[in-house]
This record gives structure tokens, C-alpha cells and sequence, in this order.
């Protein structure tokens, strides 16, 4: 495995408040990486500013560099668009449009220009497939997302990213507002895209990080205390920190 | 004690609120009872006249509409371009802040100064004359506030999590506010541009003014450069000038095919809203 | 079915770079296209919000440039602080005018204000749905009936009820205009208020009933101060609309230039003042320019009460 | 009518809104003869009428006097001529209840001057009397004061003292007030609200004709120098005897040949 | 331990949907009993039907008895403002009112008619006090309660709820939006409070239940499939449901 997205020396501000403090990693292509941590130790800090969703809250000041495959994304020639539609994104509240199942899906691949409404269909099945949600909704798929229920949301959500093509996909916390049989779903569903796509995740939840990732990076205070494959990570921690917190004693 | 608070405050809502629509009620039913009855087709689309009974509101009626059309054409996209600028692009300092008290002290701008202002405008600089288009941009100028604060309050009132989920699949600013902000907010851009459009239906002291109390005395004149006498200003001089015998009556029949309007404008813009509710929960 | 639609170059390394950066793949012309739409589009939004503020801009220079004048004949003082407006003997006061527009805005807001605001609260808390979507539209629909309408109806049937009332022999002045106007902001204010009392998260509503509140505790401790900042932009648009409504005004004030220190004695307000002597009198007489500045007046006391209030608010919220 | 067909032109006509309703039956059947020839129309006070005139944004300033002379509140409109077009009759009115039916012209100026206050001391019964009057400007308020009252001033405060916009509010307000006194042009005189007798004569077409009724006035249409084109056949048209006799006399106007 | 709470076949209908299905059980005093099921199991329903805030909910019918010591709370007798005094309750998002801290302790209190205001300074710091919170607080009881963590507003939440001096304290997965640490002091709490108050609590986590709870209900589809003692529920449930529920084989 080869290191997808280089973080090097990352230092993020909101205002004065130091949030992310000389972050540096690799995240390696095509591997599930889990963020945990406990609240407000930076995770969603650090998942936002890998695809510039950061740019949209003022008076947040970065220093360091992260490279996607070789690119630096707060370069100077970056559209931001396209990193965006490259690196997608699972927020922790399912938040589909309220628009139809259909248009919900079909809404990135349009932006990006696609009107053919027969390469629109074969888009919206092939990306519904991938988040196995198709059987669930191939007959209404003219219904109101909203009607879906909270995983079936969840995984609209995710067949959104993947109707524009990502090569990375971030979940924030993407379970933690669902019950554990769409939970497990989810989980399940990590674990199928990580054949085709580089997956980062934030979460609470450490069984989750132990059971379905391959690295975990534990954070603290904005600072990356460790980094290790998830197995040894949990069976062996370097860091006293890491060890109290895995094993309960704190977070 | 809570429990009698409550009873009492129970009670005082039903109260003032029965009352208050039995007054709207009443307010209605006398307009409408007044001129509905003795409505006629001959009436709304027959042309005035001064001498005889039995005049029509014909063409008044078919300024009313041309200058509403007009006047929306000119406030709604400026109105929204504005409320979309104060809610997504305006950075939260004190320029903005001096752009939200404009805004709201614009709405408190008298008609009869924004009467004075376009004739400044139209018949003094512009040489125009009273004329359709001047009273149908002052009219604008009228309606802009409303439909530019109502615009941002509806815009801001989109949930945060829908312009992430849309700024994550790449879509630029524009995008996001064409296809997410402004279809999720419309409910509100529309009470806003019900309450503008009720506004411009029922004004008279800007289009006396500006426009005139003459319409060109044909039925379906689209010169821009005609006078523009609407149905408000037509209601007004039958009531405070003409000397046609049935003029009380013309007034009645006229407030009555207004009020009419204005509601049918109020169901028309509304009825697509209701047909997406239908189908979203 | 992901695989045809997927792109097999990504596993080439750095082509995933090289997309991302401006300039590269084929789809340049579209997104330039999009960078401009963007661009061009905030640019116009820009352009529009100015645009609004230079209206207004514009309206108090034209105002200002020709009141001003009012002060080469007039003492600043004298158009301020004196009540005797009359203009045959070169009397220019304004006083009587400013302080009927400040009294009249005042009174109508104490009656619309609390009917408005329990209006809101029946439709958004109390009323049944079907009430709730009946009663809404038809709210709305009192906004577009013509002011010459209330002016009518308030000289033909509210004037004489107040002076049957009162036994006076006539009706007319602050009272009824303030009871005209009530009517007409009602719709105003309370579908904003209603809007707004509306947005307030169910949370807190289901944390004060959790506590053993009573709808009047929940209504009145939580609900409407979470609601309070919507509430005040109602109050704002309406006060502008009454400050600013002359046509029913004037069919219900009386218009005379004398001290409203009765709520049934005829007087005279700057609006209705403005509106019944602007066209009749000459151009370029001291009266006119007394006209003009009393309009710039106007504007600048409801853009000092839209300061305060909104000054009022933002103290409230910090707290 | 097919000579004047092919005049064309545009006119932009203001001033008095007592004249409103004669110019506007007037320009709807100009247009019919003259189609290419646009006519718009607005009034606000008369005053407003040499006004727009002077400043170049009305071609016809319709005033109910003679603005190119001074009259008491206005000065002379210098290069403006004033072009008759219409006999107007004011008729001084009451309320219903007021049981008075007629009075002289000095008991009409002290009620409109202040001095008398109560129905009593003209005959009537022990009432307040409660005046109405036009706002300052208005022609109807000139030529009533010039005609009826003397010339007095009229009072400016009062609790009993209003005024009003237009004509027709004048005639709502004195409808609906009890002993309401205002004044109006004749022909908007109808329904429940009653004329007064001045000096004894009756206010009717008749004795402004035959001279003994004195309160009435000219409307004029001012212009800027001697009217020209659409102005001119415009005049003409409403100055000739087909509108003078026709159309004038139904809007309960006095032509103008009926006063030579 | 005593029952203080006996729920007699209780049947609850969203319009026609059947959402309780004649459950029974008796809730015993002073002690922490749990319900655990999958989403949608009806929960939340039972939970909001014992201080009966289901009665905000249109179209909600009731059928059989629920009885808080002895007295019938859907009778016609009962005061439900008291009720929702005697029977407190913290919800799933914390909820402060946007007031100050001391204003949303005081709020309860003041509703029944407390005014001086040194009695409302002692409940204030007794309250914060009972929910562990006083010393992180007091110093600025005047601040904003939005101002303060997740953590520290859920537990404002409860000493606004202990505020008005409850019997029983009814908790809807109060810690499913925190992060662990602060999920584990209100676990912690919750162990302390049920020396003096009764607790029930919702949970979607069953090593929450697990570690906190005396009792446990298991919900599946709005019925009560097993009731016990916490520790033989999860160490030997007798219905086979249970078991897969518990061993993660759904939910
Ligand atoms: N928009 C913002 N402005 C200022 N500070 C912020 C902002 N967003 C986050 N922070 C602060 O930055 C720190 C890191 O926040 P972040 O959301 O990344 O934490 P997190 O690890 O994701 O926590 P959680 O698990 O609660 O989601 C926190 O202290 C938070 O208070
Ligand atoms: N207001 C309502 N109207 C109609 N149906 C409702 C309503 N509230 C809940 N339901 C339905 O009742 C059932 C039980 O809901 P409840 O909220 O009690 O579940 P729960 O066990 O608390 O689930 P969760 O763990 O997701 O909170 C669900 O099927 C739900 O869809
Ligand atoms: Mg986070
Ligand atoms: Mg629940
Ligand atoms: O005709 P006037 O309106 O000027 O009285």
C-alpha cells in the first residue's frame, strides 16, 4: 500500500484557538485509516481540511502542507471543486436533499456536468449498488429521501459520494446517529469500498475503529499521539495515553 | 394558580385570536359583499367612463397586471440577489450591517417620497412623462426591501448540513444556491413575494405620482411609454374625485374584484408549494 | 457496474494529483465557465445589495439637498422645536409633526405589537392545522387591500363608532390612525413573529413541558424569548410600514397642525402633512424645502428607531 | 375628424382634481379622433398645475383660477396663459341633520374663520358646528374664499376642525358627520349631504347663469405661452361647443358661452 | 426494592399504528432499570408515556393502566404538571434553554412558584452539585449555557431536572450524542443518583446497560420480549431473541 495523502507538519487556527498541532501522516490508498480521540481533540478538524471543507469557516488559518497523491491541496493552481468531487464526504447527521431518491443521487453527477439521462441512471443504480441501498429502493426511487429511514439516509448519503467518482471517501462519525443494525451495515459497506476507495473515518466508537480499519491514528488535544496498524495499535499501544484511553480509563 | 394562569391565557389566546379573525372575516365579507354581487363581466373588462353609469375597469385592470409583472420582473431578482448576498456572501461586519439597516430603512421610505423620487427620476430627468414603466420601477424600489429581507431570513433558515453536503460533491457557490438554498427556501421567498405582490396591487399614492390617473383608453395597450392608471389608483379617483353617479358603487366593485386578485395571486403562487409538500412528507 | 464507470487510470500515481489542479483534464471549458458563472453571479449579487442601499441613498440626498434649504429662511431650532406651523405667516415649526409621527408610531405599536404577537402565538402554537393553513393566506391577503380601502372604511364606520363612543363632535386623529394602522401591520408582524415562534426548536418546548411548565410558562419563558430577535424584525417592518403609510393617514387623522394631546383631537402627523401640502404648494418656496426636510425627517427617525431597536436586540442577545 | 387624424403628439396634462373628470371624458374622445396623439393625465392640487407647467414637465397646467395673476397664496405665473375652458359652481354644504338652509356671506366667514362656533347663533339648533376644509392649494378652497367668504382667512385649529384631500373626502367627511359644514363644487353635490342657500339663492345653474348666484369660478387649462399643436387642438377641442354643450354640461359643468 | 411504577397492558397507537403491544411490567424504586432493543422498538415511546409528553403528539391513543404509586396517571385526576415535576426527564440531544446556567437551573423551581432568592441559590448549587457539574460551573453560573460542552450541558440537563426535586428521573440514550468521557461521568452519575431517585434510561449501547443498570427490559417490535435482572438478561436470557440481540447477531 502506498501512501495516498501525505500530511506533513499541518497546523491549523480557528482564530487563535490552536485546533491541530503539527499534525504529520501517512494515509495509505485504498485502506480504511480511523481517526479516534475523544471530543474535541481535533477528528473532524483534521477530516475537514483534507478536502478544504475548512475554507468555509472564517478566520480558520492553516500552516503545513497536505499532498494528494503529489498535489498540494492549499496550492495556489487547486480547484477546489474538483478535490472536492475527487475526495468525498459522509457527514455524521445523514443530511440527503429534499429532493426525490433519484435527484439526490444524480445531484453531483450533474453539477459536474452530466445530462444524458440514460448515463444519469446507469450512475444512480451502479452508485445505490455500491451503498447497498438499490433492492431497498430500485421501486420508489421517484419518492422523497426524507421518507427513508435514518440508515437508509445514511447510505443515500454515501451512495452520493460515490456518484461523483471519489478516489478518498471521509466519514465523520457516519453511524454514530443510527441504530446498530444499520450500523452494521455501514460497517459492513466500509469494508466492501475499501477495494476501490481510500477511506478515512472519524469516530467515537473504539470497537468500531478496532473491528473495521486497518490504521488507526489516535489524537489528542490536536496532536497525533500515535499512529499504528489498528491491530497493534489496540493490542499493543506505545503510548501510555493511547493505552488508558483504549482500554476505558478515560474518553 | 399555574393551572388558573394557564386556563386564563388558554382562554385569552382563543379570545383575541377568535376575534381578531372574525374581524379579518368581517373586514373580508363587507369588501367582497359590497361589490361581488353586482359583479360583471361587462364591468371588469369595460372601459371607464366619466359621464355615465355603468363604466368598466377594463383597462385599469390590465395595467394593474402588466405593471405587477413589470415591477416583479425588476424587484425579484434584484430583491433576491440582495438577500442572497446579506445571507451567503456578506462577511458579518459593519458594512453589512449598515446594508441591513438600508434595507429595512428603505421599507420605511413613505410611497408618496418614493412617488417624489421617481418623478425626480422619470418625468423630471428622464423626461418620460407619466408613464408605465416609471411607476412600474418605483413600485420595484418599493417592493425591493420586503423581498430582499424575506429572501435572507428564508435562505439563512436552510439547515447548515445542506449546504455542506453540497459544497462536498464539488459544487461551486452558485450551484449550491441555484439547485439547494433556493428550492429549500422558496417557501418562504414566496410568502414574500405574496405580501410584495399584494403591496403593488394595492398601491396608489407612488402611481398617481408617477404614472398617472389615465390609462391610453384601449383595452391591451403593452407600450411601456402608456400611462398607467392601475385598478388601487382608479379605486382612488372613483372615490375621491369622480363625478360619474355610480361611483361609490364602481369603488365597492372595484375594492372587491382587488381583494379577489390579490387572493387569487396568493393561491396561484402557492399552489406549487403545496403540490411539493404533497409529494416531500 | 462501478467498474464500467469508474475510471481506470486513477491507479496511474499522480493522475489523481494532476486532476485536481486547475488546468488539467478535459473538462476545462466547462469549468471555466462555472468559475465565471460564480464569479459573475456573486459579482451581480454584489452589485444589487449596493444597489438597494444606493436607492435609499439616493432618496435621502434628494430629500436632504432640497430640505436643507428650508434652513436659510428657518432656524434649525425654530423648525424643530416650535408648534406653530403656519406657512401664510412665514411660521415653520414642525414640532406638532414630529411629535404626532414618534405618538402615532407609538400607539399603534402598543396596540399591534401584543395582538400581533398572540396572534402569532395562537397560529404557531395553539391553533389546529387546518386552522393554522386557513388563517395564514388570509392574513396575508390584508396586506394587499389598498390603503385608500382602510381610509375608507375608517372614515365611514370606525370614525363614527369612536365618536358615538366618545360623544365628541369629532373623531378623527391619533386614536383612529393608530387603530387603522394596527389593522393594516397586523398581518405583518404576526406572520413574521408567527414564522419565528415557529423556528423554535421543539427541544426547548419538550424540555420545559418535561419540567411541569404549563403551555402559558412554556409560552412565556422559553418560546417567545428564544424568539424574540424574529419577533423584533416583524415589529420593525410594521413600524416602517405605519410610519410610512400616508394615503389611509390622512382620511382618518384630521389634519391640523395643532398638538396631539388627545387621542380624538384632529392633528397632523409628517406623513399626512407632507402628503396633503406637497402638491399644492410652489416649488421653490421656503414651504416646499420645509416639506422636504420634514420627509428626510421622517426617514432619519425610522432609521434611528431601526438603530436602536436592532442596538436593544443585539444587547439582549449577548446576554 | 379626418383632417385632425393625422395630428399627433404627445400631451401631458396636471394640476386641479376638481378638472380631472373633464379632461379625462375630454382626451377620451380626442383620442377617438385622434389616434396617434397620447394623452396622459394626473392631478394632485391645482397649483400643481402652472407648476409642472413651468418646469417643462406638463404641457397643460389645469388650475381652477387664473394662475397667470396673482390671487391671495399664489403669485403670478410669469409666460403662462390661461385658457377658459369651464364654468364651475361651488356650492357651500352641510350634513342632513343641520336644520339651516340658508346663509349670508359673512355668517359663512365667521363660521369658516372661527368666530361663530355653534348652529345656534345662525338659526340653527344648539350645536357645535364642525368645520371641514380643503387643504391649502386647492382651487375649490380659493375661489370659495375669494367668493363666498369675503376673502376671510380661514381658521387653521380647532377641536372641531379638520380638512380633507380631495373632493371626494370632503363630501364623505360632511355625510358622515353631524353638524358637518364643508364646501364643494356644485357638481359633486347629490345623495344626503345638503347644499346651503347663499344669501337666499339657491345654489343651482340656473342663477349662476342668470347672475345672482356669485359663487363660481373659471377652470383654466394654463399653458406655456399660446398653445400649440396637440396642446392647441386639445384646447380647441374641449372649447368647442360640441364638448362645451355636450359632454361638459352632462359632468354638470357650465359651459362658457352660457356666462357671456 | 418495592415497584413504583406498574405498567398494566399498556397498548399505545400513533393513529392506527401500534406502537405498544399490551406491555406490562413494574419498574422498582430506587434502582436504575434499562431498556435496550433496536430502533424503532417503541423505547422511546414507553419512556415518554410515563410522564405522559406523549400527550403533545397528535393523534396518540392509550389504552390500560399505568400507575406511579398507586395512582392511575392517564385518570382523570391527575395533574400532569405536577406529574412531569414528580417524574423528571433528560433527553437524547442535550437541550438547555438559551439562558444562563444559573437561569436554566432555576427555571423548574421558578415555574412552581419559587422566588427568593436564596432558596433558588441553594437549589441552584444543590442541583449542580447532584449532577457533578458545580465545580466546573461556579464561577460562572451567569454564562451562557450554550457556552459549555456537550457533556457539561447534558449534565446541566439533568440538574435542571433534579432541580424541581423528581422521584423519577427518566433518561432517552442521554449519552448517545457525547463522547466517552463525558458518557462515562454521566454513567458515574447516574450510579450515585439511584441512592435517591428511581432511573429509567433508554440506551441503544448494551454494554451501557450492562455496566449501569439493575434491570433490564428487551423491546422487539413495541413488546417487552424479556424482563430481568441485568446481570442474568446478559449473562443467561431465557428467550432466544434476546440472545441474538445481545450476542450482536442483529441490532
Ligand atoms: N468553527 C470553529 N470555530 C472555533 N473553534 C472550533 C470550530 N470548530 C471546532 N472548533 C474547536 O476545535 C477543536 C476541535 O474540534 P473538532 O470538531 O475537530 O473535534 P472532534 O475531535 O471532531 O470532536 P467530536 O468528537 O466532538 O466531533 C474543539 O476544541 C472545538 O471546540
Ligand atoms: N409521532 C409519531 N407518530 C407516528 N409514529 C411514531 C411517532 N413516534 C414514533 N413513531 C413510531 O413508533 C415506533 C416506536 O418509536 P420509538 O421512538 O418509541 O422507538 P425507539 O425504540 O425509541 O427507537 P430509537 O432507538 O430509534 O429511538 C417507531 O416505529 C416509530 O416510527
Ligand atoms: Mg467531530
Ligand atoms: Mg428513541
Ligand atoms: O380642484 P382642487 O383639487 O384644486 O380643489
Amino acid at each position: 500500500m502506498q501512501a495516498l495523502i501525505e500530511i506533513d507538519r499541518l497546523n491549523l487556527f480557528y482564530g487563535t484557538f490552536h485546533a491541530l498541532k503539527n499534525v504529520s501522516m501517512n494515509i495509505p490508498e485504498k485502506a480504511i485509516t480511523a481517526f479516534i480521540g475523544p471530543s474535541g481533540c481535533g477528528k473532524s478538524t483534521l477530516l475537514r481540511s483534507l478536502n478544504r471543507m475548512n475554507d468555509m469557516i472564517p478566520g480558520t488559518s492553516i500552516e503545513g502542507e497536505i499532498r494528494i497523491s503529489g498535489a498540494d491541496i492549499y496550492g495556489k493552481d487547486i480547484d477546489v471543486e474538483t478535490l472536492r468531487k475527487k475526495v468525498g464526504m459522509v457527514f455524521q447527521q445523514p443530511n440527503p436533499f429534499p429532493k426525490s431518491i433519484y435527484d439526490n443521487v444524480a445531484y453531483g453527477p450533474r453539477l459536474h456536468g452530466i445530462t444524458s439521462r440514460q448515463k444519469l441512471d446507469e450512475i444512480v443504480e451502479a452508485s445505490l449498488r455500491g451503498a447497498a441501498l438499490w433492492h431497498e429502493v430500485k421501486d420508489h426511487l421517484k419518492r422523497s429521501a426524507l421518507s427513508l429511514s435514518g440508515g437508509q439516509q445514511q447510505r443515500l448519503c454515501i451512495a452520493r459520494a460515490l456518484a461523483v467518482e471519489p478516489d478518498v471517501l471521509l466519514m465523520d462519525e457516519a453511524t454514530s446517529a443510527l441504530d446498530p443494525i444499520s450500523t452494521l451495515k455501514i460497517e459492513e459497506l466500509a469494508q466492501e469500498l475499501k477495494n476501490k476507495y481510500t477511506i478515512v473515518m472519524v469516530t467515537h466508537n473504539m470497537h468500531q475503529a478496532a473491528r473495521v480499519s486497518n490504521q488507526t491514528v489516535f489524537f489528542l488535544n490536536g496532536e497525533v499521539v500515535e499512529y499504528a496498524e489498528t491491530e497493534k495499535l489496540f493490542s499493543n499501544p506505545e503510548d501510555q495515553r493511547t493505552e488508558d484511553y483504549i482500554s476505558g480509563r478515560f474518553g | 394558580m399555574n393551572r388558573v394562569k394557564n386556563r386564563i391565557f388558554t382562554i385569552a389566546v382563543w379570545t383575541i385570536a377568535s376575534c381578531v379573525i372574525l374581524f379579518v372575516f368581517g373586514l373580508l365579507f363587507l369588501i367582497l359583499q359590497r361589490g361581488l354581487p353586482s359583479l360583471t363581466w361587462d364591468f371588469i373588462f369595460g372601459l371607464p367612463s366619466e359621464i355615465e353609469e355603468g363604466g368598466g375597469i377594463g383597462p385599469a385592470l390590465f395595467n394593474s397586471f402588466y405593471m405587477l409583472i413589470i415591477s416583479m420582473a425588476i424587484a425579484i431578482p434584484l430583491g433576491m440577489a440582495a438577500g442572497i448576498y446579506l445571507a451567503e456572501f456578506a462577511p458579518d461586519n459593519k458594512w453589512i450591517g449598515f446594508v441591513r439597516i438600508c434595507v429595512e430603512g428603505l421599507a420605511s421610505v413613505p410611497s408618496i417620497i418614493f412617488g417624489l423620487f421617481g418623478i425626480a427620476l422619470f418625468v423630471e430627468m428622464f423626461q418620460l412623462g407619466l408613464t408605465i414603466i416609471g411607476g412600474a420601477v418605483s413600485l420595484a424600489f418599493l417592493n425591493l426591501p420586503v423581498i430582499t429581507r424575506v429572501t435572507e431570513e428564508a435562505i439563512r433558515a436552510v439547515p447548515g448540513e445542506l449546504r455542506n453536503a453540497s459544497f462536498a460533491l464539488g459544487a461551486t457557490h452558485l450551484q449550491t444556491i441555484r439547485r439547494v438554498l433556493i428550492p429549500s427556501a422558496v417557501n418562504g421567498i414566496v410568502t414574500g413575494i405574496c405580501l410584495a405582490a399584494g403591496r403593488a396591487f394595492g398601491e396608489s399614492a407612488v402611481i398617481i405620482l408617477t404614472a398617472g390617473v389615465t390609462t391610453s383608453g384601449v383595452m391591451w395597450d403593452f407600450n411601456l411609454l402608456s400611462p398607467g392608471e392601475t385598478l388601487a389608483v382608479h379605486l382612488w379617483y372613483v372615490q375621491s374625485e369622480a363625478i360619474v353617479p355610480d361611483a361609490q358603487e364602481i369603488s365597492q366593485k372595484a375594492a372587491a374584484v382587488l381583494l379577489f386578485l390579490v387572493l387569487a395571486i396568493n393561491v396561484v403562487f402557492r399552489i406549487p408549494l403545496w403540490v411539493r409538500e404533497r409529494r416531500f412528507r | 457496474m462501478i467498474e464500467s464507470t469508474s475510471n481506470p487510470a486513477i491507479a496511474v500515481k499522480g493522475e489523481l494529483g494532476r486532476s485536481i489542479r486547475t488546468g488539467s483534464g478535459r473538462r476545462t471549458d466547462r469549468k471555466n465557465r462555472l468559475r465565471f458563472y460564480n464569479r459573475a453571479f456573486r459579482i451581480a449579487c454584489i452589485a444589487s445589495a449596493v444597489f438597494v442601499c444606493l436607492i435609499l441613498l439616493s432618496i435621502l440626498f434628494f430629500m436632504f439637498r432640497t430640505g436643507v434649504l428650508t434652513f436659510q429662511t428657518v432656524s434649525p431650532a425654530k423648525f424643530f422645536f416650535s408648534t406653530d406651523w403656519s406657512p401664510e405667516n412665514e411660521s415653520y415649526g414642525a414640532f406638532v409633526f414630529i411629535f404626532g409621527t414618534v405618538a402615532l408610531t407609538v400607539l399603534t405599536l402598543l396596540f399591534s405589537v401584543p395582538i400581533s404577537v398572540f396572534v402569532a402565538v395562537f397560529l404557531a402554537e395553539v391553533a389546529p392545522l387546518w386552522l393554522r393553513n386557513l388563517l395564514r393566506p388570509i392574513l396575508d391577503l390584508l396586506v394587499g387591500i389598498p390603503s385608500v380601502v382602510y381610509g375608507f372604511l375608517g372614515m365611514t364606520i370606525l370614525i363614527p363608532l369612536l365618536r358615538q363612543a366618545a360623544g365628541t363632535d369629532l373623531a378623527d386623529g391619533i386614536l383612529a390612525a393608530s387603530i387603522v394602522l394596527s389593522i393594516m401591520v397586523l398581518p405583518t408582524i404576526s406572520r413574521i413573529s408567527d414564522d419565528a415562534i415557529s423556528a423554535v426548536p421543539k427541544k426547548f418546548r419538550d424540555a420545559s413541558y418535561a419540567l411541569g411548565a404549563t403551555r402559558f410558562q412554556t409560552t412565556f419563558r422559553v418560546v417567545l424569548p428564544s424568539a424574540r430577535s424574529g419577533i423584533l424584525y416583524g415589529v420593525i417592518l410594521g413600524m416602517a410600514r405605519a410610519v410610512g403609510e400616508t394615503m389611509a393617514v390622512v382620511m382618518v387623522i384630521g389634519n391640523t397642525p395643532q398638538l396631539a394631546d388627545a387621542f380624538l383631537k384632529p392633528t397632523s402627523v409628517l406623513t399626512s402633512n407632507i402628503v396633503m401640502q406637497i402638491p399644492n404648494v410652489p416649488f421653490d418656496s421656503t414651504w416646499n424645502y420645509a416639506l422636504y426636510m420634514m420627509g428626510f425627517l421622517l426617514l432619519a427617525i425610522s432609521l434611528l428607531m431601526i438603530v436602536v431597536i436592532r442596538v436593544v436586540q443585539r444587547r439582549g442577545a449577548k446576554r | 375628424a379626418g383632417a385632425a387624424s393625422s395630428l399627433s403628439g404627445k400631451i401631458v396634462i396636471n394640476g386641479s382634481s376638481a378638472l380631472l373628470p373633464l379632461t379625462l371624458q375630454a382626451a377620451n374622445e380626442f383620442k377617438k379622433l385622434n389616434p396617434k396623439v397620447k394623452i396622459s393625465a394626473s392631478a394632485a392640487g391645482s397649483v400643481t398645475g402652472p407648476q409642472s407647467v413651468r418646469k417643462g414637465i406638463a404641457d397643460i397646467g389645469a388650475c381652477d383660477w387664473d394662475a397667470s395673476m396673482d390671487v391671495p397664496g399664489f403669485k403670478k405665473f410669469d409666460g403662462q396663459v390661461a385658457n377658459r375652458v369651464a364654468v364651475i359652481p361651488f356650492a357651500a354644504v352641510v350634513n342632513k341633520n343641520v336644520k339651516v338652509d340658508s346663509l349670508t356671506n359673512k355668517q359663512l366667514a365667521d363660521i369658516f374663520s372661527g368666530k361663530i362656533t355653534n348652529w345656534k347663533d345662525v338659526g340653527g339648533a344648539d350645536a357645535d358646528i364642525v368645520v371641514v376644509n380643503r387643504a391649502f392649494g386647492s382651487g375649490t378652497r380659493v375661489n370659495f374664499q375669494l367668493k363666498a367668504l369675503n376673502g376671510v382667512d380661514f381658521m387653521t385649529k380647532g377641536s372641531n376642525y379638520k380638512e380633507v384631500k380631495s373632493s371626494g373626502d370632503m363630501k364623505t367627511a360632511v355625510d358622515t358627520t353631524p353638524n358637518a359644514i364643508g364646501y364643494l363644487d356644485l357638481v359633486y353635490v347629490s345623495g344626503s349631504i345638503k347644499a346651503l342657500k347663499i344669501n337666499d339663492v339657491a345654489p343651482t345653474e340656473a342663477n349662476v347663469i342668470n347672475g345672482t348666484y356669485k359663487v363660481w369660478g373659471y377652470g383654466y387649462y394654463m399653458t406655456k405661452g399660446q398653445p400649440t399643436g396637440a396642446t392647441k387642438a386639445f384646447i380647441d377641442y374641449v372649447q368647442s361647443a360640441k364638448f362645451q354643450n355636450g359632454s361638459l354640461k352632462k359632468l354638470k359643468f357650465i359651459p362658457l358661452s352660457a356666462m357671456k
